[in-house]
């Protein structure tokens, strides 16, 4: 069992969402989440010019079997890439389980 | 006088006051709109006291401070405490020749009292300390608003001397602003903005509650000025509403383009603040220009604000919601303006609206320097720094705004 | 009666009718900021239609059976469905010796009807079933609210026995209190609100929403009681903003300092609440108080406040918004206070109150009590578990009010 | 003509133009809370500045192309640029009959003029290119709007024709609409909500603000509807009240069954458009009609809403706010009504209703189109998709609406 | 070490904190979500009958020994369960190291 | 590879970004969470003096090579701590690899 979390562009997560359907990966969690990195965005406030630091990002929480690991994350990678900095980063590692709570089941049928 | 045109005209002055009321919220939301999540619940219960604080202590005295009657041409009097209907006709269509009763002067007169500190509740916001800041409202609604409105409305001197402050670009809104600055001066900025790599602006937390503030205050506005008339005047009160509509639109024009030409931005924030100072700047002639002087005059006052915002910012002064920028700077071009353009326009009146706004402003400006400097070094006037990080709605109220 | 004055008078009652029009959206902006996010759609969908329900359910029949005409002194009259304007000057300038015309006392009269309940909606928000509330609303606004509105303000007998009610402390003040205390009585406290180790506040999601429907309320209320002077009699009306707004201003100072010294806090809901109670106060004697009078009023309305919030709480009884406190506790304050200060004060009039406030408590307690209870043992009055936790908003409208 | 009456009559235009003036309050909380949460600065910065230009534009000509006096039953007319008040009594009393002076009259038809475009702006929202949109709107206030509101109002053809619009259902809110439906034509749907698979609404990001908007609109109508009886006439204004409150309750009854039955739900932003809906449609006839009237025509209004809603978004024509729905479609419905019931109704009546609307609404759509075609083909009129995507705060104004 | 992220339904939170607190468990992170998953809601806008594709849910984060892991996610398992589609998942992985940031304790020491 | 996680004080994350910036880590994922655990804050509400059970945190995420990662949590020991209870805790774990979406990198590269 593996754990994919992506951090993507706002303006992405349609492309990725759909892209991830036609894989077959229809089931994830979602959250919202601030990204600091090279990418910044200017703001202007009260006619001061600044960069708050950070960009509005989502995270896609993903937990799959460790065989579709790579189709995920190039999914991802091709679905999510405008080439701008700023793309998002993809991490993955290992469970040790999952469980589904309505039934108890744990592993792949958990899924 | 006829019946009919008494109750007209007194009908028009309690429509008024209706309004002016309705500004306090204006107050509310556009101060809780500039100021972050976290200080909200602590800028709406300022605003609910200051209202009733307002309201009360003009009643107790201030009415009586302000207009004292007796002697014109005085520096300070009283004519005692509480209220005290006159008997008969003498309350009523006799009390200001039909324009409206003993009681529609004091309401009227009430809510524009609470207004000076609601002002400067905005630009100290976020890291005032509640308590001794109503201690200040007290003081200075009920003791320097009424003696330097006295000196103009109450027929004293700077009303002998030939000063005009229509409905008061100087006596409301410049007193506000005076007390806002001293404050900031003696607060301090918030933690955070004034950084070593520049200004670090700290955003209001709902551009939407800042609108609806704008707008209301707008609105309340037209009680603001056209009550001033102190009577339903048909002529008067329709020219007051021309000149203080085409004023607050010029006002939002003149920041749009200013705020577009120095920062290559469309500023909400700006346009939103140029429409107040608009408003601000025309209160002090509102009845004495032609459309085309408001619109100049409206104008000139929105191109103020953005450079008046960056002046105060450039001098660490930092607030919150520009309070000073549109109170007390388009203030005094107001009441200037009145010896600029319009009906009155000529030296002699410029010399006396000098006159008028530094001898409020230095008495106004002391005062709350005063009492602020005697509050900060006796319970002191500035949360401490963990409180601030967390938010004065935690600290002060121990409860948060939202619930989202 | 000249037609200047006429017209004076019909203007003022008409901007009254806006003005009470506006408290509709005062109670809507409390109650939803009062509520959890979850159920704001909810809150909001029952006020747009209790307004609407309100104002139809009175053109239909409710405005004739308040005032059936016919002989004084009674308890039940009809005049009939619909509205029949009469002929020529009888529906204008007679209708009302020049107060106002045939039309203006229709809508004047029908805006305040909705009111009752509106105030009911914010008792039992969060949990009650949408259809079965608008059910109840039909009924109670059609039926109980104009047969006891009757006995008063229609010449019924309580008019007769000397009973007095300016602007409706208890004709629609109590009247909205005591349909919300059935409510809330048979609806049960929400989910998870009194724990096994005590009361677990569900706080209300928005703050400043709950602000602006105060202040809003406030600015409405210029024309509730204004307006109940049934004419623009300059002295009346300049007297009832008077005491409107210093009750409401000291409600807010006696509810700071109730709260502060039970609670150890600055409650801005508490000084929210206080101010209408200080309002609903002065309602039922707004006209017969000196300012003095109504200050008292309202500062002991303020002061009842957080002690009737506490009071209920202790009994499990939940109003997520305050609405027993304010409109029905204080309505019953208000009301007797006309027996105790004032013109009116003295046992006698005392008396007539209690009798007034008991009758009327009776009569409406027990319709809206045997309504809800049908309602409950038919079709049910309560959502179930799983949409109360969900919020009622996706269970009964298949939406969310927030997309943030 | 009594001075009395005069200033009754004067005190009550006033009255309205401020109850109007809100309504620009009222569109933009509405319009605010239907689109979504990265589009709200931009939505309020256009509601700022529309109102702003629109007051200007209108005091520089648009006033005196509307009312060009002159010859009646024309096309076209030109008083001359800026206003020009009339010597003594010509400008006060005798101006309308002691109805209102030549301020009020200017104000008030100034508040008007800025309506059409915040229907616009609202029904373009979300993707519309800042600059060009005020580009259109300074055409469509300076040019389109007085030239058809002086076919009617300004004395026209439309006016000899006998072609009736009481307040101005085709005249403010058919042309609003109009320019509405060429602007969506033009731009096109918003990303995603036309999917193969069917519609994907894009839901507003704040019922709240929705739901303030809708009540803050019914409040500007009494002066919208109210002041249109061009005096304070006690016995028609009271009557106008009264059909305007009862076709915006029965608007909201029509939506709720006609919604509750077409989607099975309780649909909030349906009933609160439901409201308006019955607003538009009384407007052209608010005066002519008897509250049983009103009922029907707001009732059929509000029954519109839903199917029209559905009916544009069957034909991909996106429109966030139901501008055109509520706008356009009502405010034909209204003015047809006028030939259909009340005083006026026949055929005759029905066909010049028809010349009206058609004639109005080919000269408004072509100018809009073309006005938009121009843009779209110059500097083009829509945002790119990153914008879109990301939002018009950060991408025209570099700021976000919330810090939450 | 292990940790334990659970996906839940917003309605069971307070039966789940509970029921965890009665084993012990009364530290945790929690977040707010949107799961994507076989569970959908009709939602209606505008006259527009549609799925969103997502609904709001509740991620709770828990640091534990490894010796505790069975007992909490049974305890999820059973207080969360309301057999109803859409009653969530739980992950559990291992960690390296958890550090207390008021002290610098690390491993069991730091929960 | 390592991925930090640190749940930490509002007050402090000013200070903690700025001392992870020294060190050269600018660049992280930001999250708003809640905390439960020892800290409690009371509150009150309408009269009723309560504990809502939880305190409003920030959540940090961090990934970073496998030396870093003892400096880094360091740094944020040192800059958010408060001694007061409730200042937070950092969890550590391996991740099998990062992706850089833009670029399709992986491991040191991607970051
Ligand atoms: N070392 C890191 N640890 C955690 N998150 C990171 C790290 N580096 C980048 N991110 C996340 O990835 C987002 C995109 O990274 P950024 O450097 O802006 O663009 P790019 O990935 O194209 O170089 C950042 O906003 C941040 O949320
Ligand atoms: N593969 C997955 N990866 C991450 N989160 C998932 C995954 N599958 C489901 N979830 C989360 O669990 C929640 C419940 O799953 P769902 O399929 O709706 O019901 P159930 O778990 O009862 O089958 C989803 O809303 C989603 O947040
Ligand atoms: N076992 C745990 N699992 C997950 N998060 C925890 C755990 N213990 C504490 N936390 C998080 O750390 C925060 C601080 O912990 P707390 O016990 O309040 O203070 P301290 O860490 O100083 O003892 C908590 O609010 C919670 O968010």
């Amino acid at each position: 069992m593996k754990k994919i979390e992506a951090v993507i562009r706002l303006s992405q997560f349609d492309a990725i969402r759909d892209a991830l359907a036609k894989i077959g990966v229809k089931f994830f969690t979602l959250s919202e989440v601030k990204g600091f990195g090279l990418e910044t965005e200017q703001k202007v406030y009260r006619g001061s010019v600044y960069d708050p630091g950070y960009i509005a990002r989502l995270q896609i929480d993903i937990v799959c079997n460790d065989n579709k690991v790579d189709e995920i994350v190039e999914t991802i990678v091709s679905s999510g890439r405008t080439g701008k900095v700023g793309d998002g980063k993809i991490t993955v590692y290992s469970i040790d389980s999952v469980t589904r709570v309505r039934t108890g089941e744990t592993g792949a049928d958990a899924l | 006088m006829t019946e009919g045109l008494f109750t007209a005209n007194n009908t028009w002055m309690l429509v008024s006051t209706a309004l002016v009321f309705l500004m306090h919220l204006g107050f509310a939301t556009l101060e809780s709109g500039f100021v972050q999540k976290k200080n909200v619940v602590n800028i709406l219960f300022k605003n609910a006291m200051i209202i009733s604080i307002g309201l009360l202590s003009y009643y107790v005295c201030g009415f009586n401070l302000m207009y004292p009657g007796g002697e014109p041409g005085g520096f300070f009097g009283f004519a005692g405490p509480f209220l005290e209907m006159p008997e008969g006709a003498a309350g009523l269509v006799e009390y200001a020749d039909g324009g409206y009763t003993y009681w529609t002067d004091f309401i009227f007169q009430a809510m524009f009292a609470a207004t000076c500190c609601t002002i400067v509740s905005g630009a100290v916001a976020e890291r005032i300390k509640l308590g001794p800041f109503l201690i200040f409202c007290v003081l200075f609604v009920t003791i320097s608003y009424p003696i330097t409105g006295m000196w103009k409305w109450g027929a004293g001197w700077l009303d002998a001397r030939g000063f005009y402050d229509f409905a008061g670009s100087t006596l409301v809104h410049s007193v506000g602003g005076w007390g806002a600055l001293a404050g900031i001066m003696l607060l301090g900025p918030r933690a955070g903005k004034y950084t070593a790599n520049g200004i670090k602006p700290i955003p209001g937390h709902s551009m939407p509650m800042a609108a609806i503030g704008v707008f209301l205050l707008w609105f309340g506005w037209f009680g603001f000025n056209g009550g001033s008339v102190l009577s339903a005047d048909p002529g008067l009160v329709s020219l007051v509403f021309v000149t203080t509509s085409l004023a607050a639109a010029a006002g939002a024009i003149g920041a749009f383009f200013v705020s577009y030409f120095m920062f290559k931005n469309f500023d909400l924030p700006m346009v939103l603040n140029g429409i107040l100072g608009g408003l601000v700047g025309i209160t002090a002639g509102a009845d004495q220009m032609s459309p085309g002087n408001s619109v100049i005059i409206g104008f000139i006052a929105g191109m103020i604000i953005p450079a008046s915002v960056v002046f105060f910012d450039k001098r660490k002064l930092d607030d919150p919601v520009g309070a000073t920028s549109v109170h007390l700077v388009c203030g005094i071009w107001g009441t200037l303006a009145v010896g600029i353009f319009g009906e009155l326009a000529g030296t002699a009146q410029l010399v006396n609206q000098l006159i008028g706004i530094v001898s409020i402003g230095i008495f106004t400006f002391l005062f709350a320097f005063i009492v602020f400097f005697a509050l900060k070094n006796t319970v002191g006037i500035r949360v401490d720094e963990e409180e601030e990080a967390r938010g004065l709605d935690i600290g002060e109220h121990e409860m948060e705004a939202y619930q989202i």
